[in-house]
This record gives structure tokens, C-alpha cells and sequence, in this order.
């Protein structure tokens, strides 16, 4: 039993009402700024600016709503094998498409 | 099942139950995982048509669920947190403010979808016909993708309802709630995704 | 508590239900079992009729749209209820737990609840033959546009696909979970027996991948019923991208039809060898090197599609670095015979057998990975030879070989030994027969999915009809031993360990009771360790 | 050019083939010698050997030489079928189900494919209905025909003949009788057919009598 010690003792500490609220907080600040980012022209940045901080969101919401920070190793190996995988899905397709000429 | 069951599995993991619900999230995040895959290609293929069709879309409707998806995740997280200590009845009302708020962004939904259709806006609608190719494929993943996260908000507030259920009766409680931890892990990643399609399809200008 | 066997025991419900409602590991496998050959015979017997077909230029037996329909049947049945179910489903479900020392899997009811998903699929194939327009006719790729455009049964069909891939996910899900959480005592990842490793790596594909697939049917639907327009060109859809999305699941679901087979070479050969197998680490590595790289290659199934150049190039250098772990894994098996104590009984047959038809598939695949070549060979027989080494004479033979491996295990009875290797011989010769022509017949330009062809090419059509029914007899042969065997009185075994095996499920009673284990066993050494072998000198 | 892309193709096929047997052979005898000579008779024991890694290293990395060699013969030649060079003649392809048309450039149109030997030709290929697949054998060529997109390929035939076009993408009912030929003849000859005076479609369907089909 290599990874499953303390299987029913919960060992790490729960956070209170208080952190939570907090990130909640910051979840509705970032979606003011992507919003009102919106209403400015940022060209080709509009994108990045905005993937930027649905990944901070993102992040904000599996670190602390769903406790990845505290939780033991394998869950992260699994996260970030499963978004390698999904990467490298996207990547090889726009290996394809940004080459195709002409795409249409 | 027969009593074999109930001899075998006496034994409670929590982990591997976690394990087994994050496994299952990966499979929900590459579901739609292959629609971003898509989404991003035809972005690529038809930029300005995205831009086009994207300025229809309702951006006040859009934040509006956005908050209401990110205040029904936080009460989720805040009713573990009050079953934990024991506050059966406060864990009972948070759940239900959730179950409230995820159904008050259907009714958006709906509004917004109506309002789309009443507009001749949906696969082979009157209005498409006067559409660029491109403007006809961002609406075309506009409603698949939305339809099938809407269809994942009616999965998850089910899961909570049953929840609700299970707490009431004292089946979950503060030293066995991983089926409740696992069925916010679930909202928690509709809303991860929301998160995502918000940007995508309500704020490109 | 006694030890009834898990085909004896009484739980709270007699007879079938007490099959079809049981969450027992060992029970779902052989509900899966019964109905994987069942579904096998039934793809064999479109693929006989075909053959059939091909036999004379112009019309045979069947008119054009049967034979479509047939192909398309063919791949559809043997793909996704006989070679990806296959053996993680049998053999997995089986004996994983038993191999780790555990009671069962880490979620039962999910595991009788993948089977129903399973037969679900099953049926809504079944249905869909006689529904809507008929039977599917679009290959088991379902390419757009053709599919968006056919008459005949998509939907349906596609949604049967869709439910199968919920069947998939939920049995790699759980052998995951299993595989982390279940372990016995001392057994460390390194101390599992090679099959867990294959069925790890195949499990985290069908979790990964499946899902890919699941979106792009459920889109076809969409598209037939709605009119989306996400992939129809009519609507400004873009034809590739369904192709690239239809291969992102289906490249890496090849491995999810070969890694399990792989594995159970691995433990099939060290105990007919009475040896510890070669390089343990590397065949484990190489699973899941072969699970990762099996995500990055699959553009090599569209060299002539229109995408790219530069991707093109790409996938065709990835092709070639998937070769390599697979080369490694068949290079440590006959390693392992060497200085070995070789008892060559009827599953080893199949072994030798696979690794020789097994590497004449993934070699030729070097072929088609190469992109001038491929662009040749590309949608012709040569194409068809070459799956059908990798598929049939991978996971089939492998299928058979399992079920002669823990055949005794698994139903207290012992087959004839001597049938079976008849059998053996016959498929193989069979197969050969069947298939290699189709190589020399795609070189010379003969296309895939054609229900008529050009006069050149029928000698090598008669030959490999001829083949396939050579083939077939071998297969009834075995089927028909087994069942011999199965229903007789007389040749009954409660012998643990019938070929000297030294992984755990050999120690459990013949056949396994319900909990396989009284007391979880600690193990202290590598799942092949022997004690009292000889000692290798020390010279380099 | 025809005859290299053939050759080029060949070649490369005769390369890959040629070292999977050498591989094939050496696996297979191995296999059986080690089942005969280490068989539980002649061996009752077997000896402790779990690995090695410099035989390990060794096998992992001649093959990768090996596939790299492969890869580059093989890329080596895509290059070249992928390369049309600047003088070649253009004929627009299309498939339906379940004819090829072709169209040259002065708008001529025809369902067989008559080129004069000697020169490239550039195929333009679309499709108006479900994806084909443009497939020369003779000339180890193929590519698809998409809908709604623009692929192309090319050949130049270095001597006169017939050869078969197939279909190799499946596309329907009739898919195996999506045939069509092309003829390759002499610049006079080609041009006397090319410059013709045609009735107003400008269809031509006069095939040229077919002595030799080659399909190799």
C-alpha cells in the first residue's frame, strides 16, 4: 500500500468560512476586470488578457474550492498529466492548421 | 446488491473515491475539451466572423451568470465546511442558495436562447442563411457548447438536491461527506468551465 | 468463512439474475466474456461473408450496399464490443484485483454498471440495423460529410458508439483507482505483475481519450438532426477537423487494444520459461511511453488528407518514435527465453505465435509511418493487412491465448491440451492465408471498403478467401475445445497452479471464492521472482 | 518527375521491408532456437538473468538510428510529391458521386485524364459532395478531395500509356466503379486533342483506344 496511508483520517486542516469568501472575492474581481478589459481594444492581446485570467480563476477555484492545494500528490500528477495531454492535443492540430494554405 | 457486498466492502476509502471523481472530471473536461479544440481551429479560420457574431451575444447576461456560477461554488465549498462542524442546518440553507442560484442561471439561459431564436439565430433558423460561414459555425458551437454546460448545471444540481437529501437524513454528515465533497468537486468544475466560455464566446470585441 | 467457489456461491439471488445483478469482479468478467465471443462470432461471420464476396470480381453473393453495410458492421462490432472492451473486460476484470491481493475492484457497482453500458451499446447497434434507413454504411470511421449525407442508420449506430465509450471510461477509471488504492502489503509499483501495467497504461487512455470521440459522434448527431454546421462544409465546416478529432481518440484507442495484450505476453512467458522475465522496468516503461506517445501520432492516419505539410512531417517523425517501446518490449521477450527452462504448452503457442504475426503488423506499419510510402499505401489493402496483423493477431490472438492461459483458473476444468494446439496451428495458418495477400494486392494498388475490383487482382482475393476459411475452422476448433471442456463432468482441476505460475492469482483456490483472499497476502518479491535458479556467472 | 517519385517510393519501400526482415528473421530464429535449445528437457533449470542494461541501451538506440533513417528516405520523397515545379500544366479535378471530371486550362473538360508525356501537370482537387481520394497506383500517388477545400498533387509521365485513377476514399454505393484513366501521349497528339474545335459544352468524351492499362 504504497500511496493509500491515513485512507480515512482526514490529516490536513480545513480552511474556514473566512479564506473561502476571500477567493470568492477575488473570483468576482478578476470578472470585472475581464469585463471591463473587454470594452478596450487590445488587439491581438484581447486573447492572452483574457485566457490570463480565466487560468487565474481557474486556478483560484481547484486550489482552494477544491482543496488541490492541500491535497496529496497524486492529484496534481494527475491534473497536469491530463491539461499535458489535452495541450499537446491542441498544439499538433495547429500544427496543421496554421500551415494549411489555403485553409478554406 | 447481495450480501457479498456488504462483506467486501465494509472498508470505506475516501481517497480512492476522490481519485475516482477526478478521474471522472478529466473525462468531462475533455469532452469538452474537444469543443475548445474545435472552438479555437475555427477561431483561427474565420477571426473577424468570430468578432461579428460574439458582438450579438448579451455581455450583461453573460456576467450575470458568471457571478451567480462563482457565488454557488463558494456556498458549496462553505456547506462542507458547515457540515465539518457539525451546523447540519446552515450546510442545508447554503446548498439550497446553490441549488437557487445554478437554477436562476437556466432561467438566464433560457431568456437568452429564446431571445436568439425569436431572432431567427439557431441551425437552419431564417436568419442564418444571411450569415457568413464563419458567423454560422460560432453560433453553431455557441449552442452546443452552452447547451451541453447548461445540460451539466442540470446534472450538478441534481447531484446537490440528492446531497440535500442524504443530509437531511443523517447519511452524510461531518465525518462521512465524501459523496457530498465529490459532488461540489463536480460543480466546481462546471464552473471552471463556465469560466472559460465566458471569455470565449460573450468577450471578444 | 467457507470457500465456495464464485461460481458456486448463493447470494441473494438464484440463477441468471444472480449473474446479471452480481457486483463480484469474477462474475462481471465472465458476463463479459459470454458476450464478447458471442459479439466476436457475429462480426467473424460478416467478415466471412464478405470474403465471400470478394471472391469473383462483380457480383458474388450481396448487392453493394449489403457489402457497405457489412464492412462498416464488421468494424463496428469487432472494435468497440470485441477488441477495445476485449481483454481489460475478461482478463482484467478478472484477475487484476486477484494480481494485486485485493477482494475486488475499488468500485464494483460501477463495474456492473460498465457492462450494462456495455450491453446497452450492444443493443441500440442491434437496433439501429433494423431502424431509420437500414444499416450504417459509412465505415467505421463515420467521415463527414458522407455520413452527414447517407440515408441510412447514423444516429443511431453513433449513439451506440457513444454509449459503448461510457462503457470504456468507467472500466479504466476504475482499474486506475484500483491500481493506486488496492494494492496488497509490500507491492510496490515495481513488485506488480506486467499486466497491471499494461491494463494502468490502457486505462488512463480510455479515460483521456475516450472522451474526444464521445464529443465528435455526439456532434455528427447534432449535426444529422439540427444542422449545426460545425463540420459540414455546406455550413462552413471544416471536413478535417472531424478527422482530426475522430483519430485523437482513435490512434491512441489502438493501444488501448494492444497494451493489455502486451502485458499478458509478459506474464504468459516467464511462467512457460520458469524464469523472471528480461528487463522488467523497461517492458513496464515501455507501456506507458507507448500510452503517452500513442496521443502525438495520430495525424498519421491523414498523410493524404489534405492537412499540412509541416504537420504532415511531424507526425510521420512521432510514428517512428512509437516504434521504439514497442520494439523494446518484443526485443526483453525472447531475451527472456534465453537460458530459460521453456515448457512450450498451448498458451505458449499463441505467444510464440503473436510475437512473430504481431511483429510482421508493426513492422509493416514502419511502412505506413513513412510518408511517401504511406501516401501509396494509404486506404488500400495493404492498410487492411496491416491492422489486421496488429488487431486480430494482437489482442485476438492474445484473447485466445488469455483464455487458454487462466482458462483453468477461472472454471476448475482442464481442455485438451492437444486440440488446442491444433487449433492453434490451423489459425495461424489460416490467418497468414487470409491476410498476407491483402499486403502484395495493396502494393499493386488495390483500394479498401471496394465492393468490386479490376480482374489483376482476384487471384489474391481467392487465395485469402480461402485463408479466411481456413481460419475460421481453427477458430471454431478452439472455441469448440473449450466448450467441450467446460461442460464436461469428468476432466474437473482444483490444481492452484497448473503451469508453475508465480504470480498471485495462482494462489488463490481453483476456482477463486468470492473474496479470492482469506487473509490479503504481503508479498516480499518481484511478481516473477523464483527462488533456486541458477545463479548467472559474473563475467561482464 | 514520375519516374523519380516511383522510384523514390520504391526504394524507400525496399529500405523499410528490407531491414524489418532482417529484424523479423533474426526475432523469429531466436525464438525458436531458444525454444530448442533451452527447452524444460534439455534445460530443467533455467538461469537468473533479470537484465542488462547496456543491452538495453543498445536495442533502444539502433533502432532509433534505424526509424531515422526511415523517416528521412521517406520525407525525402514527400518533398518531392509535394513539390510541383512552376511549369506545370494545371487541370482542375473534381469528384462527385461517382465520376471524376477534369478540366483544363482553356476550359476544355473531360471525364478521362489526357496529359502530354513529358511535361508536369498540377491536379487542382475539390469535391462537390462527400470526400474521394485522388489515387494513381502507377504512380504512387494519391491525395484527397475535400469539400469546400482546395488540394492538389502532381506527376509528370515520362512515357506514353494508360493508367488507372481510382477512387480510395470511400464515398458511397458506388465507390469501386469510381474509375477513370489517364492517358498519357505524345505533345503533337495531346495538343491536336487539346486545341480541337468542340461542340459548346465543351465536353469531350472521346477516349482514345486503350491498348496497355497499367496499373504499375
Amino acid at each position: 500500500m504504497s500511496d493509500n496511508t491515513n485512507t480515512n483520517t482526514h490529516t490536513h486542516e480545513h480552511p474556514g468560512y473566512g479564506l473561502y469568501i476571500l477567493v470568492w472575492a477575488g473570483l468576482v474581481g478578476l470578472t470585472t476586470i475581464t469585463v471591463a478589459l473587454a470594452g478596450f481594444n487590445l488587439a491581438s492581446l484581447t486573447v492572452v488578457v483574457a485566457m490570463a485570467i480565466a487560468v487565474i480563476k481557474s486556478l483560484l477555484v481547484t486550489n482552494y474550492f477544491m482543496h488541490v492545494r492541500t491535497d496529496s500528490a497524486v492529484f496534481k500528477i494527475f491534473i497536469f498529466v491530463c491539461l499535458a495531454i489535452f495541450l499537446t492535443m491542441i498544439v499538433l492540430t495547429f500544427f496543421d492548421l496554421t500551415y494549411r494554405f489555403p485553409l478554406k | 446488491m447481495s450480501n457479498e457486498a456488504a462483506v467486501a466492502h465494509v472498508h470505506r476509502d475516501d481517497e480512492g473515491s476522490k481519485m475516482g471523481m477526478w478521474l471522472f472530471l478529466f473525462t468531462e473536461l475533455l469532452l469538452f475539451g474537444g469543443m475548445f479544440i474545435l472552438y479555437a481551429s475555427y477561431r483561427f479560420m474565420y477571426p473577424d466572423n468570430f468578432k461579428v457574431a460574439a458582438m450579438r451575444l448579451d455581455t450583461l447576461i453573460g456576467a450575470v451568470n458568471t457571478i451567480l456560477l462563482l457565488t454557488s461554488s463558494l456556498t458549496v465549498v462553505l456547506a462542507i465546511t458547515a457540515l465539518r462542524r457539525n451546523q447540519k442546518t446552515f450546510s442545508l440553507y447554503l446548498l439550497g442558495f446553490t441549488v437557487v442560484a445554478g437554477g436562476a442561471f437556466l432561467v438566464n439561459k433560457f431568456f437568452e436562447w429564446s431571445a436568439k431564436i425569436h431572432h431567427g439565430i439557431y441551425p437552419k433558423g431564417p436568419e442564418m442563411a444571411n450569415l457568413s460561414d464563419g458567423e454560422n459555425v460560432f453560433y453553431g458551437l455557441y449552442y452546443v457548447m452552452t447547451g451541453l454546460h447548461a445540460l451539466h448545471i442540470i446534472v450538478g444540481l441534481a447531484f446537490i438536491i440528492f446531497m440535500m437529501v442524504f443530509i437531511a437524513r443523517g447519511k452524510q454528515t461531518g465525518d462521512n461527506c465524501q459523496k457530498l465533497e465529490n459532488a461540489g468537486l463536480y460543480w466546481h468544475l462546471v464552473d471552471i468551465i463556465w469560466i472559460f466560455l465566458f471569455p470565449l464566446f460573450y468577450l471578444i470585441h | 468463512m467457507d470457500n465456495v467457489s464464485y461460481l458456486d456461491y448463493k447470494g441473494k439471488h438464484k440463477g441468471l439474475l444472480g449473474w446479471i445483478l452480481s457486483t463480484d469482479h469474477k462474475r462481471i468478467a465472465v458476463l463479459y466474456l459470454v458476450s464478447l465471443i458471442a459479439f466476436f462470432l457475429v462480426a467473424m461471420t460478416f467478415g466471412f461473408l464478405m470474403r465471400l464476396e470478394m471472391l469473383t470480381p462483380g457480383k458474388t453473393i450481396i448487392d453493394p450496399q449489403t457489402y457497405n453495410a457489412l464492412f462498416t458492421l464488421h468494424g463496428v462490432i469487432m472494435i468497440f464490443l470485441f477488441i477495445i472492451p476485449g481483454i481489460p473486460a475478461v482478463f482484467g476484470n478478472f484477475f487484476l484485483p486477484i494480481m494485486l491481493g485485493a477482494k475486488d475492484v475499488s468500485f464494483p457497482r460501477l463495474n456492473l454498471l460498465s457492462w450494462y453500458f456495455y450491453i446497452g451499446g450492444a443493443a441500440l447497434v442491434l437496433i439501429s440495423l433494423f431502424t431509420g434507413g437500414g444499416p450504417i454504411d459509412t465505415g467505421w470511421t463515420f467521415y463527414v460529410p458522407y455520413s452527414l449525407r447517407t440515408q441510412t442508420n447514423v444516429s443511431l449506430a453513433v449513439f451506440a458508439a457513444f454509449v459503448l465509450g461510457f462503457s470504456s471510461i468507467l472500466t479504466g477509471l476504475n482499474f486506475i483507482v484500483t491500481i493506486h488504492r488496492t494494492r496488497c502489503p509490500g507491492m510496490g509499483w515495481f513488485k506488480m505483475p506486467l499486466f497491471a501495467w499494461g491494463l494502468y497504461s490502457t486505462a488512463w487512455i480510455q479515460v483521456l481519450a475516450t472522451p474526444v470521440i464521445g464529443i465528435t459522434l455526439l456532434l455528427i448527431i447534432l449535426e444529422r438532426f439540427f444542422g449545426v454546421g460545425i463540420f459540414d462544409p455546406a455550413l462552413g465546416g471544416d471536413p478535417l477537423l472531424y478527422q482530426h478529432l475522430f483519430w485523437i481518440y482513435s490512434h491512441p484507442a489502438v493501444y488501448i487494444m494492444i497494451l493489455p495484450a502486451m502485458g499478458l505476453v509478459s506474464e504468459i512467458i516467464p511462467t512457460f520459461s520458469k524464469k523472471d522475465i528480461f528487463g522488467y522496468g523497461p517492458i513496464a516503461m515501455s507501456s506507458l511511453a507507448i500510452a503517452f506517445l500513442g496521443y502525438l501520432v495520430w495525424g498519421h492516419h491523414m498523410f493524404s488528407s489534405g492537412i499540412s505539410d509541416t504537420s504532415r512531417a511531424i507526425f510521420s517523425f512521432l510514428t517512428f518514435i512509437v516504434a521504439i517501446p514497442t520494439g523494446i518490449k518484443v526485443f526483453n521477450w525472447v531475451a527472456t527465453l534465453y537460458k530459460a527452462s521453456i515448457d512450450a504448452r498451448a498458451p505458449f503457442w499463441f505467444v510464440v505465435a503473436f510475437i512473430i504475426i504481431f511483429s510482421i503488423g508493426g513492422l509493416t506499419g514502419l511502412v505506413l509511418g513513412s510518408l511517401n510510402t504511406d501516401i501509396h499505401l494509404t486506404d488500400t489493402y495493404f492498410v487492411v493487412a496491416h491492422f489486421h496483423y496488429v488487431m486480430f493477431g494482437g489482442m485476438g490472438l492474445l484473447f485466445f491465448g488469455g483464455l487458454h492461459y487462466w482458462f483453468p483458473k477461472m472454471f476448475g476444468k482442464m481442455y485438451n491440451e492437444k486440440i488446442a494446439k491444433l487449433g492453434t496451428l490451423i489459425f495461424v495458418i489460416g490467418f497468414n492465408g487470409l491476410y498476407f495477400p491483402m499486403f502484395i494486392m495493396g502494393y499493386l494498388g488495390m483500394p479498401r471498403r471496394y465492393y468490386d475490383y479490376l480482374p489483376q487482382y482476384q487471384i489474391y482475393h481467392v487465395i485469402s478467401t480461402i485463408g479466411s476459411w481456413v481460419l475460421i475452422i481453427g477458430i471454431l476448433i478452439l472455441v469448440f475445445n473449450l466448450l467441450k471442456a467446460l461442460l464436461s463432468k469428468s476432466n474437473t482441476t482444483t490444481e492452484l497452479n497448473p503451469w508453475g505460475g508465480t504470480t498471485l492469482e495462482w494462489t488463490v483456490p481453483t476456482p477463486p471464492p468470492l473474496e479470492n483472499f482469506d487473509v490479503i497476502p504481503t508479498v516480499t518479491h518481484g511478481p516473477y521472482y523464483r527462488p533456486n535458479l541458477i545463479k548467472p556467472e559474473k563475467s561482464h | 518527375m514520375k519516374q523519380t517519385i516511383v522510384q523514390h517510393t520504391d526504394l524507400t519501400f525496399l529500405i523499410i521491408i528490407g531491414i524489418s526482415f532482417f529484424f523479423l528473421a533474426v526475432i523469429t530464429a531466436l525464438m525458436f532456437y531458444f525454444m530448442y535449445k533451452y527447452s524444460r528437457k534439455k534445460n530443467p533449470v533455467a538461469t537468473d538473468i533479470t537484465g542488462n542494461t547496456t543491452i538495453e541501451i543498445l536495442w533502444t538506440v539502433i533502432p532509433t538510428i534505424l526509424v531515422m533513417v526511415m523517416f528521412f528516405y521517406g520525407y525525402a520523397g514527400f518533398k518531392q510529391i509535394r513539390n510541383a515545379p512552376s511549369d506545370a500544366m494545371t487541370v482542375k479535378v473534381t469528384g462527385r458521386m461517382w465520376v471524376w471530371n477534369f478540366e483544363y486550362e482553356n476550359g476544355v473538360k473531360s471525364d478521362t485524364l489526357f496529359v502530354p508525356t513529358g511535361k508536369p501537370v498540377k491536379l487542382e482537387l475539390n469535391s462537390v459532395d462527400v470526400n474521394h481520394s485522388f489515387y494513381i497506383p502507377a504512380f504512387r500517388i494519391k491525395e484527397d478531395a475535400v469539400p469546400g477545400r482546395k488540394n492538389y498533387l502532381w506527376f509528370e509521365p515520362t512515357e506514353d500509356g494508360e493508367y488507372y485513377v481510382e477512387c480510395a476514399e470511400y464515398c458511397g454505393l458506388s465507390h469501386s466503379y469510381m474509375l477513370s484513366k489517364v492517358v498519357s501521349m505524345p505533345k503533337d497528339k495531346y495538343d491536336a486533342w487539346y486545341n480541337a474545335p468542340r461542340p459548346k459544352e465543351g465536353a469531350d468524351t472521346t477516349k482514345p483506344k486503350s491498348d496497355t492499362l497499367k496499373t504499375k
